[in-house]
């Protein structure tokens, strides 16, 4: 097996968090579709707040990385896409063994626990129109996928496109865009195409 | 794009509202320092803290709702997005007197997910809270939980009254919990509101249409209507609401006729007057009448219409004088 | 055109907006069969009667104004058009309780003559009345006679005030015209209202500019500034007022933040804000602030800051409680 | 002398009222520019109530008329305008002598004294760019003008013209305009158009 992996998981998370706040415009679109129009903003405060946690933590544990950038972002989003992604990394980070970088299973089996944490929160399930139906087939393909973490996670974000792809014909059930019904038809979910760009670029740092 | 709005960055925005509040309230309210979050300077000892706030930009809620009988504290959160929990947890010390502290939000995932987390945290730091969530939109069908809209004024209204009695957290939750069941609400749009980030329109309305049933936030309405008079519109409004009970003779309701931002007092006014005349002629009495902006959408023109249906103890309630610290000052 | 308000049939705008107050003030105030004016139903015996009115369209100025400690009266003009002196007059002889009548007007050509001819009518019928003027607008010369904007708010309520008290006509009459002596105001608009009988705008403002110093009836201002942020735009405000006068270091005033229409209460609280700090840096103390729509130019989006210089006898007035029956309710 | 007029006076001033009703428009623009834009909408509501108050009185008596008209206007109109032009019709209809058919010099002494009652209530003078401005030289030519009635009119409504086009060049003092200063240059004063159309409209159906 070679490892094609070029950065440490660290930089990745940090040039993912990045690549949100640069996508506020099209974000904000996206909510304007189907929401409130905020969705780009609260993101955009929520990765930046996520970087800014990354930069002051000493050492690059990657479970350490998770709890505080959720941590951050939880505490400066606002609105549900705040609670929802900071769940998922606080989660997710609680549940990923110590080290700079994880092993691809590891990092499935921990971002699997911060999925069910972000059912648990917020009572969507997949095929409600939400960030749902781009991460639980991620995940699985992370799961799924080869042992090699930056080509596991490129599967990934491949994964978690055609997820947010599927979204445009689901009627939302949860969330603002749950009141339009069958308006909402032919919008992506904002928050799984977060999901998705944030899974782009972590794939494109570390590959 | 000109952002044609009086604020200086948006980044200080939420800041500079609470500011505001907290200089024209005199003393009877401050701002953390660290949070925005306000609260009253003079809470009665041993009352049930009242802690309400969403995401801002539809002041006067809840920025403007803060004073005896009302809020004790108010977490702000920033345009249209839920307070995070931090926020809350920070307005739940703030209120909390040692008998616990209610939270009465509108029912939006937003809110429902962060108020959630903050009462894991406060129940962590032995605080006791009970959640109330309004979701009166008529709009929306009740098996998808409805949002709530202006509504939520009352639930407050009420629940500030009760508190203001000596009742303990249960009864004054069970009673909000009474209130947020008897009401309902519907909004109709002229023109959309912008985001002050932005200045972005949230969402765009034909010249010569209106939207029907849209959120709080510059949600899309769910229907469109061909621009009507005011009386068949309020009919129309009215016949939706009171359907929705549906309410019968003799049953007695508070009713709130709320600005969404620039639709004028006079258009509130004549559609106040057919209200009042399209319940009467379906035999309900209005026991009282608010007429104003109490939850706007930045300045969208439209108006919502808002029912409560009363009982006996809601109704003595609702007669129990109250104040806001910085708005509706005779 | 199609004209986007909440109304039915232009002509009959003007009852129906007084039909709602009426409506909404549940039994506290009444409306003539004949004639636009509405009248508390219990006006106290042997009170100095206050009537207000002037042209419709800026609600809640004043068909909102009225109840224990504001008018007594209010003769309803058409829209923008002072009301007539039958109208005046019929106000005047239900506000009448022996006492003399006050009558409280902005200072608009219009307006004058209508309450001058209906004063000669009065006088006819053997009612004293006297007559009080404001006119505080800082943007005209005072060699012009200057129009009178919100700052009628605070005559009102001072007159309502003193006239609780039992004072007879004059000394009402003469702590109200203390009252406009003291008064300044000045407005900027970001976009313009339209008239209801025809959709037309009253002026248009360029995307980028603000227009500074209108009057209440979308009359064009005076000046244009280019877009601002609040805070230099409340600066230029603020010291265009104090320096009128000018107030000194130690002055006491009260604070009108006044919504024009669509301006949100958001951007109010952020300019209260600012219009606070730059009085405290002139050693200004503000004693008490109100914010909110209090006199509208239809949808017009802007605001006015108004200042009152008081003094300890105006300042114990402004504590007085007082109530509006349909707006303003807590 | 040979009579020109074709109508009686009260068909006259029936026919001037319903012109200054037609052109509620226009009156309106005009008040757009330098006032707040509802001129005409008071001037219309004046003048058919001032209709209306003809089709009501019996006979034709031309004092009658004026008082009568006048009153319905100032009752009706609201406004500076309604004052103004109330008082006007009422304080000439006063001074008006009985009969259905004014002599010139007659009507041109009860037009003056209704110009001054608008003087006394209203305070504005020649120059202020005001209805005065199109009336004072209109009346002047009345006065001045032929015996026969029609003809005379025809001379007034010249003169009222030339009056109100006069006010382009005035800098209001007076009225909602007076804020504007130098900005109410160029535009001609609402009442002193509203005065100029009743005269031509009086003119013409006389004539
Ligand atoms: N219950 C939920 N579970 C999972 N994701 C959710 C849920 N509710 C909302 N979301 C996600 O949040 C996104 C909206 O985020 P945002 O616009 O920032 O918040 P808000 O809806 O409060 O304005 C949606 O597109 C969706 O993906
Ligand atoms: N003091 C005055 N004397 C004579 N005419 C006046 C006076 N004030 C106003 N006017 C006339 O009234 C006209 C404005 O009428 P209108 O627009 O109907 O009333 P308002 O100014 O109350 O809106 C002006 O164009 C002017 O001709
Ligand atoms: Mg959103
Ligand atoms: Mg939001
Ligand atoms: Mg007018
Ligand atoms: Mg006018």
């Amino acid at each position: 097996m070679e490892a094609t992996q070029k950065a440490g998981f660290k930089a990745g998370l940090a040039a993912a968090a990045e690549a949100v706040v640069a996508a506020k415009d099209v974000l904000t679109k996206a909510d304007q579709a189907i929401g409130d129009g905020d969705h780009g903003l609260g993101m955009a405060r929520g990765f930046r707040a996520f970087a800014e946690a990354l930069a002051k933590q000493e050492g690059g544990d990657a479970a350490a990385s998770l709890q505080a950038g959720g941590r951050a972002l939880m505490m400066s989003s606002g609105g549900a896409s705040g609670a929802i992604f900071g769940t998922f990394f606080q989660a997710a980070g609680k549940a990923l063994p110590p080290g700079d970088l994880p092993e691809p299973a590891a990092l499935a089996a921990a971002f699997a626990t911060g999925l069910q944490a972000v059912r648990d929160r917020g009572k969507a399930k997949a095929g409600d129109k939400t960030m749902i139906d781009a991460a639980e087939p991620a995940i699985a393909a992370l799961a799924a996928g080869p042992q090699d973490l930056a080509l596991a996670l490129t599967g990934m974000a491949r994964a978690a496109r055609s997820g947010m792809d599927a979204t445009r014909d689901m009627v939302a059930t949860t969330g603002k865009a749950r009141a339009l019904g069958e308006r909402s038809l032919g919008h992506p979910d904002p928050g799984a195409m977060t999901f998705t760009l944030w899974c782009e670029a972590l794939a494109a740092r570390m590959g | 794009m000109v952002i044609k709005k009086a604020i200086n960055d948006p980044e200080n925005l939420v800041r500079e509202i609470a500011e505001g509040v907290v200089f024209a309230a005199h003393g009877r309210v401050r701002l953390l320092e660290d949070l925005p979050v306000l609260v009253r300077t003079a809470i009665e000892p041993g009352k049930v803290g009242i802690v309400v706030g969403g995401g801002s930009g539809h002041e006067p809620m809840y920025q403007g709702l803060i004073g005896p009988g009302y809020a004790d504290a108010v977490a702000c959160g920033n345009m249209f997005a839920a307070p995070t929990p931090d926020v809350i947890l920070a307005a739940t010390h703030a209120a909390d007197q040692g008998k616990g502290v209610l939270y009465l939000q509108a029912n939006y995932a937003g809110d429902n997910m962060n108020y959630e987390i903050a009462a894991e945290l406060a129940a962590d730091d032995g605080i006791v809270t009970r959640t109330v969530r309004t979701g009166e939109d008529v709009s929306m069908a009740p098996e998808l939980g409805r949002r709530g809209l202006a509504g939520s004024f009352f639930t407050l209204k009420l629940a500030g009254a009760i508190c203001g009695t000596g009742a303990d957290l249960d009864q004054a939750a069970d009673l909000a919990q009474r209130v947020a069941d008897n009401l309902r609400s519907l909004s109709v749009a002229f023109s959309p509101g912008s985001l002050p980030d932005t200045g972005e329109k949230t969402f765009e309305i034909a010249e010569d249409e209106i939207e029907v049933g849209m959120g709080v936030h510059g949600e899309k309405g769910v229907a469109t209507l061909k621009m009507a008079k005011a009386d068949p519109l309020t009919d129309l409004m009215i016949d939706k609401l009171a359907g929705d009970y549906p309410l019968a003779a003799g049953d007695r309701v508070a009713l709130l006729v709320n600005d969404m931002g620039a639709t004028t007092l006079m258009e509130l006014y004549v559609v106040t007057r057919r209200a009042h005349q399209r319940l009467a002629e379906k035999g309900i009495t209005v026991v009282d009448t608010w007429i104003g902006p109490y939850c706007t959408t930045q300045e969208m023109a439209g108006f919502s219409l808002t029912l409560l249906r009363l009982d006996a103890e809601m109704e003595a309630l609702l007669a129990r004088p109250a104040a806001n610290e910085s708005f509706l000052r005779p």
